[in-house]
């Protein structure tokens, strides 16, 4: 039984890893988690300085999902790569940096800094945030925006490179070729989607960020028709998430096109789900004689 | 020994209108918690509730540990259904705890509320040498006075409505305390140590308290929490040295660190 | 106690609606709903032919809420009027036709037909569909298209117009804008978000259809903050919907700008949620001294 | 009296492995409900599973009527779990029932599987009149086999493993029966009814029988529904006069108008 898939050049030893923001630096679960089991660990996304984030509350419980506004608070690449990775390092999975910047050139700074490093293996581009050169509009909603900082970010680096998609646009099959064109070894989708929660006692938001990120099982049907229609618009491997909370949830996604997957939320849920959905896995291929989990990418009847 | 672990529910009984004991005992080894720190509980429904709910160890017994909880919202409204028997999925222990006093020094133990659930093990392991004072919104808030009275060398009781012990809030209990000690504290003290588990308002109260008089301490806070092992980021407080991690740094903060 | 609120110059006794589709023709409530009751009735959408609709299965359930792919199945314009109109006008509560065209032609007729008739008090034109003139693309998605099939349905009555505003857009501000600079006299919003859902046992869509409209507590955070954008873009009255199961989640749309809101897939769950929703306004209000509803609008503290 | 009700669990008990009688009393006065009528059942959880689901009324008793389900998906697994007393918000009685054979006609009534929860009541109207052919996938999943037998005139089985009754689908012994019709029936008959109620290929089996022979008769059909009451056009079927809604046109059809 063949579980690996590849994302350009990086070969994974299954498709399943962690969604970037909700696995901390890998080291806060490895408690629960042998991460050499991981197809990859994506880190907390990074920015080349430090980041203070946004003041509390910055996480609030919705219907089957969660509204985060952790504002990008991170330890900042060179922290990261001192304090972090040697941790990393102790393992033989692959080590996925997520970054983001606040303009093209530090995008393609922090790609730059990050592509130096022995042992970070890929690169995840959030461009789920806002342009200060561009009145704050976010670098993921307007497709020459995209175009721009992901080719930037391209001429950078010689790793893997997987664009982390906004799904608060009109056309994401539209988005994920741009980044195709512009260079992009990969796509992953998606990232939250913009929300907002009011407290009617106070008439108050109850994110102090007054809006955040909608993610797990409510989110799924959205991700899922996303991921499903970014595989008919391009040819390079789609990463997908979006309320994965089980293997047959990681499956739905294979078969929408998502060459791997990625859990979040569900890590606060269930801290060893990494682990039970790559075994879920395993047991639906041995039940439906599935030799090679490829063969479940993109095989959706219609 | 893994801190995430599945526990069958030994008891969920009142001790109030709105407030209930839930027994817990672990299905497999796990860790003896500390005072102070907390468990992140699972409650049933298939995704609504979606995330665990953080509860503060409240007393250690035979089977495992118990947690003391308010019916505040929608998940502790579905935990007080919960029956006995019934297995449920736990994270914990998590966080820090709350570190002992130095040799001499008095320990004076402030709980506001629920905030008791937090340092009664505290009190419960200083065996008696403690001071505590605890408040609530009337007479009928103040839970387990029983159990309280022997735990600590004297208990200071406040209500808001004055409908039990002094009327008025905790706060100013311990400031008068420490404004007029008596002489068998005076005798005694190498110094205090202040623990203060409570609403926001009275931590605040009682930090400035501490400030003032120059006696160092800690509070126990409170943030809404995600993934209770410091992975999401969620549950930061403003310390002097930046956000900090309620689930991880803490829940258990020097006082002085706090930017309130 | 003032309940009633205004939208254009349309007056309603309360500011709590039905959603179109999911209260039929009205009739199928009235044994659980006194219809009077009701700050406004909007019926099922209406096309000028009668509509078959989608193949089942139209209908999942989801987390916390469902797909549906009904097809915009329909009676038409015509026995509309003839057996269900008459229905309604024993009740003194206004009723709202929900409408939708193939091409601005079809929009501009169907509104003309349906301003012809008596007792139909307002006209919500469904924007969230394709357009058979320009490859099938959503009507709502485009602002130029909208502007256009909007202007042209402005010119075809004279009716309060709500225009129904899609969610699956990348500026949801812009789009109302656009509804109000073409003459509309309000937005609603928000109709359901296009998701998927996959059997992975048969590899198949779970609808027929493939894809359908998510709606239920769900989309409540992506409702709630594209209320909040739009009511900062727009001065025309906004109707808020998606997730509303209670008088909670309606007053929290109130404050998130909207001037009255409606209540769709809370109507399966609990048939009498409209009047509930209305009571526990009334109850708000009088705990919190609250003479007119009106004072709830747009009432955010930031 | 209101078809949105709230109903005390009075029972809910295993009747095999996957299969639970549900007992409902309801709080206030509702109506009867007549064979092939259906409920929507409210399961709790606040909003995940949020639609209600589908039932067909079982029997009619003291209390009010039961519901025979199959532990399904997670709706029914958490339906399996509610526990008497507990009160639930129900919808119904909602859609058509089976319209009683003609005079002189003989019923013949056809269940597969579950399906036998929907036909049972309306044996028990028809007090013995009735022939019953009733197919389950194996022995275990022949439910109500005792209270069945007094019910019709006879009952013919049938399970796909052969391991009670006749080996094979009920549409097959149904066929052979009427090809070759015992004297008694034979002399007894002014032609027959069908009513038959299963999974979607016998349903298909059967009518094309039906049509076959030239005999009238009814299916009782099921799609996903979300408001049971018409209102949503959820639930559609295809038939000869376009798209009708199970919740409101059926549950309970004329076999010759269903496009399969
Ligand atoms: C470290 C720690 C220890 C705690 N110990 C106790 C204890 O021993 N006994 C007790 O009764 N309560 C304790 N609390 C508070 C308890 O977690 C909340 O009362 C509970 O989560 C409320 O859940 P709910 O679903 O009923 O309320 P809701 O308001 O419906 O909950 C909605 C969301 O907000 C979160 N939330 C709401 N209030 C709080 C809060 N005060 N702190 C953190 N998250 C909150 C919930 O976890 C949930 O995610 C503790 C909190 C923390 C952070
Ligand atoms: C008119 C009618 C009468 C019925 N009578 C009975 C009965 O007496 N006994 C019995 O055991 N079952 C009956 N069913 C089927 C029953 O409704 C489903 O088995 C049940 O809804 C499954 O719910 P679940 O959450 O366990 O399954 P899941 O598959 O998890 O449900 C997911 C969704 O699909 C819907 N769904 C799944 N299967 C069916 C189905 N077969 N029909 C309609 N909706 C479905 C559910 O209602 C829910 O919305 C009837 C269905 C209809 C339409
Ligand atoms: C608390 C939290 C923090 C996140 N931080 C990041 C981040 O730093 N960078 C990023 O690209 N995505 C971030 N995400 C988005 C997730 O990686 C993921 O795309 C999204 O949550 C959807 O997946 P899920 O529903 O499985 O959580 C974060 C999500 C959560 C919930
Ligand atoms: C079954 C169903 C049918 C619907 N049909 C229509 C329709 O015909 N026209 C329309 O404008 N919106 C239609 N909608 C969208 C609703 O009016 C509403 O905008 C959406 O469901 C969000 O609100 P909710 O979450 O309260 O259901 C339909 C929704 C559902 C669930
Ligand atoms: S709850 Fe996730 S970091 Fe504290
Ligand atoms: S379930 Fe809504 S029309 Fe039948």
């Amino acid at each position: 039984m063949n579980l690996s898939v590849n994302i350009g050049k990086l070969k994974l030893k299954n498709p399943v890893m962690t969604a970037s923001g909700t696995f901390g630096y890998g080291e806060e679960y490895s408690e629960f988690v042998d991460l050499n089991r991981l197809g990859a660990v994506v880190v907390k996304g990074l920015s080349l300085t430090p980041r203070e984030g946004n003041p509390p509350p910055r996480i609030i419980e919705t219907p089957a999902g969660m509204l985060n506004a952790i504002g990008l608070q991170n330890i900042g690449i060179e922290v990261f790569i001192k304090d972090k990775l040697p941790f990393l390092r102790q393992f033989h999975t692959p080590v996925i940096a997520n970054f983001f910047g606040d303009t093209v050139e530090e995008y393609s700074e922090a790609a730059k800094r990050l592509s130096d490093i022995e042992d970070i293996h890929g690169l995840e581009m959030n461009i789920s945030c806002p342009n200060k050169h561009a009145g704050w509009i976010i670098f993921g909603t307007d497709p020459k925006v995209t175009f721009e900082v992901v080719s930037a970010v391209r001429r950078a680096t010689h790793l893997p490179l997987i664009v982390k998609l906004s799904p608060n646009v009109t056309d994401i099959a539209l988005m994920a070729k741009v980044a195709e064109d512009a260079g992009a070894d990969a796509v992953s989708m998606i990232n939250t989607i913009t929300g907002m929660s009011i407290d009617i006692k106070t008439r108050r938001p109850r994110l102090a960020n007054m809006t955040g990120g909608l993610s797990g099982p409510t989110i799924k049907p959205i991700a899922v028709r996303m991921v499903y229609e970014a595989y008919r618009a391009v040819k390079i491997p789609i990463i997908g998430m979006g309320g994965i909370m089980k293997a047959e949830d990681a499956i739905e996604f294979m078969l929408a096109g998502a060459t791997a997957v990625a859990a979040g939320t569900a890590n606060f849920v269930n801290p060893t789900v990494t682990i039970d959905i790559i075994h879920g896995i395993e047991s639906f291929m041995k039940e439906n004689s599935i030799v090679d989990v490829k063969e479940l990418i993109g095989a959706l009847r219609c | 020994m893994s801190r995430y672990f599945r526990a069958e529910i030994k008891e969920n009984r009142p001790v109030d209108k709105s407030y209930n004991i839930l027994g817990l005992k672990p299905l497999k080894p796990s860790r003896e918690p500390e005072p102070g720190q907390f468990y992140m509980i699972g409650i049933g429904g298939e995704y609504d509730p979606l995330l665990k709910r953080p509860f503060s160890v409240f007393r250690k017994n035979s089977d495992g540990f118990q947690i003391l909880y308010r019916i505040k919202g929608r998940g502790t409204l579905l935990m007080r259904d919960m029956k006995e028997g019934v297995v449920i999925d736990v994270l914990g222990p998590l966080g820090n705890s709350y570190p002992l006093p130095d040799k001499g020094q008095i320990p004076l133990i402030v709980a506001g509320g629920i905030g008791i659930a937090s340092v009664f093990s505290l009190a419960e392991k200083l065996s008696g040498e403690s001071y505590m004072f605890y408040g609530a919104r009337n007479r009928d808030e103040l839970l387990m006075l029983n159990e309280l009275k022997g735990l600590a060398e004297e208990l200071f009781i406040s209500t808001d409505d004055g409908s039990s012990g002094r009327k008025g809030t905790i706060a100013d209990v311990l400031n008068d305390f420490l404004t007029h000690p008596s002489p068998v504290t005076q005798a005694k003290a190498c110094g205090y140590s202040i623990y203060a588990c409570g609403p926001k308002p009275m931590l605040e109260a009682v930090s400035r308290i501490a400030i003032d008089k120059g006696l160092n301490g800690y509070v126990s806070l409170e943030e809404n929490m995600a993934c209770g092992v410091g992975a999401c980021l969620g549950c930061v407080v403003k310390t002097r040295e930046g956000y900090k991690r309620v689930c991880k740094e803490g829940p258990v903060f020097p006082i002085e660190e706090i930017v309130w």
